[in-house]
């Protein structure tokens, strides 16, 4: 009853800088991408050019979406390790088999691992209560160990990522990535069901108190099953995008990305323990991700230094957000 | 079902990567064609030094009569090894080299395999230049081993200069992503040497429309396939054959007949296939194999020492599989 | 005793579970014998340092992310300094790298303190600095380790007065092991930090307003894992004689024996010796599979099996163990 | 009482963003007494305990003890200050046993034996893990621990409110001898009763700001509720809002509880519930009505017996399916029924969402409408409705209930709805019952204060030992009936409930 609103005439600037800020979370976070630009042009002038720009875009997509099913299962306070198996799954499987199917028949086979794989996680951890970390962990493992068998039975065939996936991955429309025609999409659906939707609802009220969504009647098995199906399958088309954009099947193609994906939703302010969070700030957060990258991969230090300066900007950005959007 | 009498084990710690897998089965080829192996006992795994030994010794426990290892380090499973020859098991390394004594070694030759291709390179680009230096895992003894090759044709032209060093991870991905943030800098350059991670930047240089350097890479089909096809592309590809596999499986078989080699330690030499004289057109014509899963090397035989065909190799199946 | 069992319960199945793999690897292979576990325990000591070291940050409620960087540093800084150096030098060294995993694991608990960042992000990012920073002291691996450092690692206790047949059993990699676990371990959970730790994991909060420092708790929790975790990478010197700059497999292996060994991740429950028996039972398994000369490729999905299965397991007990 | 004040605060604040927990507050507390701190929920009485323990930090304000200034930053400080709290929420570690928590705060064993004897535990078992500790015990050994370090000033924040009118009673006694002893006691509850026989001051906190502080002598109440909500009272004391015997329509029971048996918990409990009836459950702490409540909202299974809704018979695997059959439920802890970090209006729509075929798109207009249309009855004050954790607990409540007003649910059980509530919104949700329930939906009621009986309810249903003991109509349920009742007493016989057989009341099963 007695919530007393601080009158909104703050008279510090500061202050109101910050109360700006915290209520529209977003504007620091891309103050942060545009800061770390301006490092990158002054570090190596003239980089910051539309080719540049077409390829951050292109590479940041594939961890953008792989981001998300990271943002999604975060929400419920879960965590999601086997989206870089399945991505690698659903490319591998894709370039094998394009040899021989139309790329439509191709594409709908590799996502049967991933809907399988998505299927067992959502079993594991919503019926059983297995920690996702441990199942993700797990599946990733099984996950592989099938991808090595079957590589074993391709390896006379060759491979042909479908010409349509490296148009999408590759290819560059009015000097836009074509990438984007998917993305657009996949953002769109992903934003539209977290704000939007009842599932979206319930995730969010899943991960900020179980045991109340149970008693307001939700199945709590039936969202995580279906979360982790879903994931699987945005990370299974992440996968199809990348080998669109690589166009070299290998056997860990989308391993690297597993780890940033975790990084990028942190750092785009969805909390690892559940119930907070959002997907916009993901995307600025994996767009982030890869600038570092480039300005590391420009810089000319050795290679122990650049690992330690990616691991020190992570922690200070993250920690830097933090404390923008805090006591909001 | 068993045609032969000797069981050899084998140790791997990198799983998952094409020219470990071609490894594996060039090995499980070699012993089903030469029909003296009864059974292969396969530890193949992503592990360090530490992780192998433990490999070398469960193999032991086994009751192997050989044991072909790939060692995740020149020294760190010696203690290992020794185990494993004082009980009369017959060890060979395969790849790389070990400090082992009582251990056979087959090995490609690592420092070889760059100094050779980056000398091509700076000869290639008329011994001055900039030149991309595209290397693999920091860290891994392959890589460091491959650097010093490079680092010796570097001091043999002075007149080039590495504008650019990355490691790749051996990652595809990292490696495209890597060439792409470069050729966006607008920096020049005028050859790339790369540790293996190769048709990605080729294919990155036609995608961004950058006009093609000279590139060297590995003997990985899908690369030897665009050294063949991609117009006005002229590059080299250095053998490094995931066969060598077969030869320590070779070699074992021999010395546990009694054969001994004179030299504890074969070096295969790495050839060079390039793209600019007729005759290197006409190896490279000869090499390719488009059906080949892109990550493998098309030297999947040595002369002498393998005896499988490539239908074995590609069947992949070991004896009593 | 119905409560002692409810408690020990897990870890005494899994203590039956390593003696039934045992009998089923002497079925296996019929001249399985003393050397051969001699080996086993050699091969779980890096493992078992590393997931000592989770244990610790799980109990008090965090994750630890960087173990098998720290791992790796500890590792190389060892084998680097050892390099060429006498002997005696070692003495030296064992005490000073054991203090460098203390201090940057206290590096890791200050920074989550500090940032406020969850420290499963903290880790992470000084998973990367650990690993760069090992490449820092050795670009490729190298270095060497002094001869009794290794020769601790190998062999069997001589224990006078009994017979050989008896001593083949007692490996000096287990001694070494229970001894390092043991001499932290014990005092530490029977101290009131010990009860700290679990307290802070158990409840935070309801810490804080019992008086427990939840930060300095915090941070000696992630010292605590730093030491165990430098004691791990010194195995790894003492057992390879060098020094390799990329991490190993330990980090997701210690997560898995940690859940495995019944410490619920979220903390506050659980102990040291679960999953410790967990590590040898998953070492085990690895064993037999190389024994039964099981293909490679299927090896990594029975791995992947078990660890989801015995976990489902648990939690399908704990799911009928809690309903009426 | 002519000494110094051992501890004095001035101009306590503390902000949360943009919400003021505390404003302006000020308390003193003399050596030996017994100091009320009251005030409407959310005025900010657990905040203040809590700077003055430690466990929070003010933004701004200064705290004096025996005279000197402090900086009070953690509990262990405080404790070393002389200042021990037991707060709204218990603070054993889940995780370990009862003698590991002693041992971590450093509590001697034998005075906490005899405190937790003396409040009316007996054969306690100290390996016991609090986990698995019920919650009222639970609320006894938090006491009993701060007692045991024997500290100069003690603060209690609404120690008694979870607790069973027997042990409340205790704890009151103790509390008494220990501010005989010289102790000094800030003693929060929101029950005039206890106020009355146990303090000697009261400060009164509003908003944030100390608005007064009075003796405590008889007829002060007014004075009290007046100066707790400011010009928002009307003068009226807490009334019965006209009940009793509503018409009861025809046809069968709403809600129909046949031989139902829980372990050995419940035990044979039969009675119905008709519609437009408010039902109130009455019992001690444990007597089986959170198996009751549970089995009814399908959380826990039967073990026999069965359910009917509108005569025909119903078995709950899950909430999903009572809340399909028209039943919700509202716990008495807010905490389990609230999303803390999640919007007031995603609370209350949070059971749209939950069916499947829900899972798809919102029709946003229409839950903002049905949303507004909750908060508006319910009268929830939103200005921090972006968090609900951030509103008061009353609030907190309010929106518990809301949520199921929204939807239309038929039955709503209510489990203690008005636990630590203040009289303002407790009159609100009196009246809410009453409205529910002319509007033709049915409630059962749980209650923890006896008087709220004949205020809410149509009957009482008293349950003892896991049965029904005792069915009352409204008219006869006044508070010494009730508790007759409970304690399993029969209804003719009327001796007042002496202390041998309050202790067998605590020890039935
Ligand atoms: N952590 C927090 N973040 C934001 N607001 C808070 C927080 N804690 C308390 N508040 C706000 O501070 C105010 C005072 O809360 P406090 O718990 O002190 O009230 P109280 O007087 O103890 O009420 P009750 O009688 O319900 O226990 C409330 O408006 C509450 O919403
Ligand atoms: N998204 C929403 N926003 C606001 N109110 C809603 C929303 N969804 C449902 N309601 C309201 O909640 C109540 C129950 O909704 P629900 O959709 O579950 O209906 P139902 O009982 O299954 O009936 P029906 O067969 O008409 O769908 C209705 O009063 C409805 O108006
Ligand atoms: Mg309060
Ligand atoms: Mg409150």
């Amino acid at each position: 009853m007695s919530n007393t609103v601080l009158p909104d005439s703050s008279p510090l600037p500061g202050r109101r800088l910050k109360r700006l800020m915290s209520d529209y979370p977003l504007v620091p976070l891309i103050l942060l991408l545009v800061l770390l630009v301006a490092v990158l042009q002054a570090m190596r002038p003239g980089i910051v050019n539309p080719a540049w720009i077409a390829t951050t875009i292109k590479f940041a997509i594939p961890l953008a979406i792989l981001a998300g099913c990271q943002t999604m299962v975060m929400l419920t306070g879960g965590i999601d390790l086997s989206v870089g198996t399945v991505a690698t799954m659903a490319a591998f499987i894709v370039a094998t088999q394009g040899v021989h199917h139309d790329p439509g028949v191709a594409i709908a086979i590799a996502l049967v691992p991933a809907l399988l794989i998505g299927l067992f996680n959502g079993i594991g951890i919503g019926v059983f209560r297995v920690h996702p970390l441990i199942m993700t962990l797990g599946t990733g493992l099984i996950g592989t160990g099938f991808l090595q068998v079957y590589q074993r039975t391709v390896i006379s065939t060759g491979t042909a990522v479908p010409p349509s996936l490296a148009w999408l991955g590759t290819g560059l429309s009015y000097g836009v990535p074509n990438a984007l025609l998917l993305f657009v999409p996949v953002a769109a659906f992903i934003l539209f069901l977290l704000n939007r939707t009842g599932f979206g609802r319930l995730l969010y009220a899943v991960g900020d108190n179980e045991h109340a969504a149970r008693l307001s009647g939700v199945r709590y098995w039936q969202v995580i099953l279906t979360l982790y199906v879903l994931s699987a399958l945005l990370a299974g088309i992440a996968g199809l995008l990348y080998i669109g954009l690589i166009k070299s099947a290998s056997l860990s193609l989308a391993e690297p990305l597993v780890l940033p994906s975790v990084a990028a939703a942190v750092i785009g302010g969805t909390s690892i323990f559940g119930g907070r969070g959002g997907y916009t700030g993901t995307i600025i957060g994996a767009l982030i991700l890869r600038v570092l990258i480039t300005l590391l991969t420009v810089m000319q230090i050795a290679e122990g230094a650049r690992q330690i300066l990616f691991g020190l900007i992570v922690l200070l950005v993250t920690a830097a957000y933090l404390r923008i959007i805090e006591d909001r | 079902w068993a045609q032969g009498t000797y069981t050899i084990g084998v140790s791997n710690t990198v799983q998952g990567n094409g020219w470990r897998e071609e490894m594996i089965c060039a090995i499980k080829a070699e012993a089903l064609a030469s029909g003296k192996v009864a059974k292969l006992n396969i530890a193949h795994r992503n592990t360090d030094a530490a992780g192998q030994s433990e490999d070398i010794r469960n193999l032991i426990s086994a009751g192997v009569n050989a044991i072909v290892v790939n060692p995740a380090d020149p020294s760190g499973i010696n203690a290992a090894l020794k185990e494993a020859t004082d009980k009369g098991i017959v060890v060979v390394a395969v790849d790389q080299a070990v400090t082992e004594p009582s251990a056979y070694v087959v090995s490609n030759n690592q420092e070889q395999y760059a100094y050779l291709g980056a000398k091509w390179l700076f000869q290639q680009i008329g011994g001055k230049g900039d030149v991309v230096y595209m290397r693999g895992a920091a860290g891994a003894s392959a890589d460091s081993d491959r650097d010093k090759g490079f680092k010796k044709a570097l001091a043999e032209f002075p007149d080039v200069k590495v504008v650019q060093e990355v490691f790749t991870g051996w990652q595809q991905d990292q490696g495209k992503q890597q060439i792409l943030d470069f050729i966006a800098t607008g920096t020049p350059f005028n050859g790339i040497w790369t540790s293996g991670i190769d048709n990605v930047i080729v294919d990155a240089l036609v995608e961004s429309q950058t006009p093609l350097v000279p590139v060297v890479g590995a003997d990985n089909a899908g690369f030897v396939g665009q050294l063949n096809t991609v117009p006005n592309f002229t590059g080299a590809a250095v053998t490094n054959p995931g066969s060598i596999g077969a030869a320590g499986v070779t070699l074992a078989l021999q010395i546990l007949d009694g054969k001994k080699p004179a030299e504890q330690t074969v070096l295969v030499d790495p050839q060079l296939w390039e793209n600019a004289t007729a005759e290197g057109k006409a190896k490279l014509k000869a090499a390719a194999d488009p059906s080949l899963s892109p990550e493998w090397p098309v030297s999947i035989s040595i002369p002498g020492w393998t005896d499988y065909t490539k239908e074995q190799i590609v069947a992949c199946k070991g004896p009593g599989e | 005793m119905t409560r002692f069992l409810r408690r020990r319960g897990w870890v005494a199945g899994l203590f039956i579970l390593f003696a039934l793999l045992l009998v089923a690897t002497k079925i296996i292979q019929p001249g399985y014998g003393a050397g051969d576990f001699v080996s086993l325990s050699r091969a779980v000591l890096p493992y078992a340092f590393a997931v000592a070291a989770q244990t610790v940050v799980v109990i008090a409620g965090g994750i630890d992310l960087s173990v098998a960087a720290m791992m790796a540093l500890t590792s190389v800084t060892a084998a680097a300094m050892m390099n060429g150096a006498s002997p005696s030098y070692a003495l030296f060294v064992v005490p000073f790298v054991l203090a460098l995993g203390f201090v940057l694991g206290a590096v890791n608990g200050i920074l989550i303190i500090v940032t406020r960042v969850p420290d499963i992000v903290v880790t992470l990012a000084m998973l990367f600095v650990l690993q760069g920073a090992a490449l820092l002291v050795l670009s490729a691996p190298g270095g060497s380790a002094a001869e009794w450092l290794k020769a601790l690692v190998v062999g069997t206790v001589p224990l006078p007065l009994l017979p050989d047949a008896v001593t083949a059993w007692f490996p000096k990699a287990l001694l070494l092991l229970v001894v390092c676990l043991g001499i932290v371990w014990i005092p530490l959970k029977h101290s009131k930090l010990g009860l700290s730790l679990y307290a802070i994991g158990s409840s935070e909060l309801a810490a804080f307003r019992s008086g427990v420092p939840v930060a300095r708790t915090r941070i000696l929790a992630y010292a605590f894992s730093g030491l165990f975790a430098a004691m791990g990478g010194l195995t790894l010197t003492m057992s390879t004689g060098i020094g390799a700059p990329i991490p190993g497999p330990y980090l997701l292996a210690s997560v898995a024996a940690v859940v495995l060994g019944g410490v619920t991740l979220g903390g506050g429950r659980g102990g040291l010796v679960g999953p410790i028996v967990a590590v040898f039972v998953l070492r085990l398994v690895r064993t037999d599979l190389t024994l039964m000369a099981v293909d490679p490729n299927v090896t990594t999905i029975v791995e992947g099996v078990i660890m989801v299965v015995v976990v489902m397991l648990g939690a399908f007990l704990a799911m009928k163990g809690r309903s009426p | 009482m002519t000494t110094d004040p051992i501890l004095i605060a001035r101009g306590v604040a503390k902000h949360y963003g943009a919400v003021a927990a505390l404003r302006d507050a000020a308390l003193s507390v003399l050596p030996g007494e017994v100091h009320a701190l009251m005030g409407a929920n959310g005025a900010g009485k657990s905040t203040l305990v809590k700077i003055l323990t430690g466990a929070v930090r003010p933004s701004a304000g200064s705290i004096l003890i025996r005279g000197r200034e402090h900086t009070v930053r953690s509990p262990a400080e405080a404790r070393r200050a002389g200042l021990v709290s037991v707060y709204q929420e218990p603070s054993l570690i889940p995780d370990l046993d009862v003698l590991a928590n002693l041992r971590l705060t450093d509590t001697p064993l034998e005075p906490f034996r005899t405190f937790v004897e003396e409040l009316g535990v007996p054969d306690l078992d100290l390996s016991e893990t609090a986990r698995d500790i019920p919650l009222a015990v639970l609320r006894v050994l938090d006491l009993a621990r701060a007692l045991a370090i024997e500290p100069d000033v003690l603060l209690l924040d609404e120690m008694t409110a979870a607790l069973p009118a027997n042990l409340a009673e205790r704890v009151l006694d103790v509390v008494r001898r220990q501010s005989r002893s010289g102790r000094s006691v800030i003693f929060i509850s929101h029950r005039f009763i206890e106020i009355q026989a146990l303090c000697d001051r009261a400060t009164i906190l509003r908003d944030g700001e100390t608005v007064g502080v009075v003796d405590i002598e008889p007829g002060i109440e007014e004075r009290i509720v007046e100066l707790m909500l400011g010009a928002k009272v009307e003068k009226s004391r807490i009334k019965a809002a006209g009940i009793g015997a509503s018409a009861k329509p025809a046809g069968p029971a709403r809600l129909g509880v046949q031989h139902l048996q829980v372990g050995t918990k419940l035990n044979d409990v039969s009675f119905d519930l008709a519609n437009g009836e408010v039902a109130g459950v009455v019992a001690l702490e444990g007597q089986g009505q959170d198996e009751l409540f549970g089995v009814l909202a399908g959380s826990i299974r039967p073990s026999g017996g069965e359910v009917l809704v509108d005569g025909a018979r119903v078995s709950f695997a899950h909430p999903a399916d009572a809340i399909r059959a028209g039943i919700a439920y509202v716990p008495g802890d807010r905490s389990e029924a609230l999303l803390g970090h999640r919007s007031v209006r995603e609370n209350i729509a949070l059971p749209f969402s939950a069916r499947l075929r829900n899972w798809g798109p919102i029709d946003m207009r229409r839950e903002q409408l049905t949303v507004l249309k909750a908060i508006e009855r319910l009268q929830i004050d939103t200005r921090a409705q972006r968090e609900v954790q951030r509103l008061s607990g009353g609030n907190q409540q309010k929106v518990t209930i809301a949520r199921w007003v929204a939807s239309d649910a038929r039955t709503i059980l209510c489990f203690d709805p008005t636990r630590g509530i203040d009289v303002g919104t407790k009159r609100q949700i009196y009246q809410l019952m009453r409205e529910l329930a002319s509007q033709g939906h049915s409630v059962l009621y749980y209650t923890s204060e006896l008087e709220e009986v004949q205020l809410v309810c149509d009957r009482a249903i008293v349950i003892f030992g896991g049965r029904v003991v005792d069915i009352l109509p409204v008219e006869l349920a006044d508070e010494a009936a009730l508790t007759r009742a409970a304690y399993g007493l029969p209804r003719e016989a009327a001796p007042v409930a002496t202390e041998a057989g309050m202790q067998d009341g605590a020890g039935a099963p």
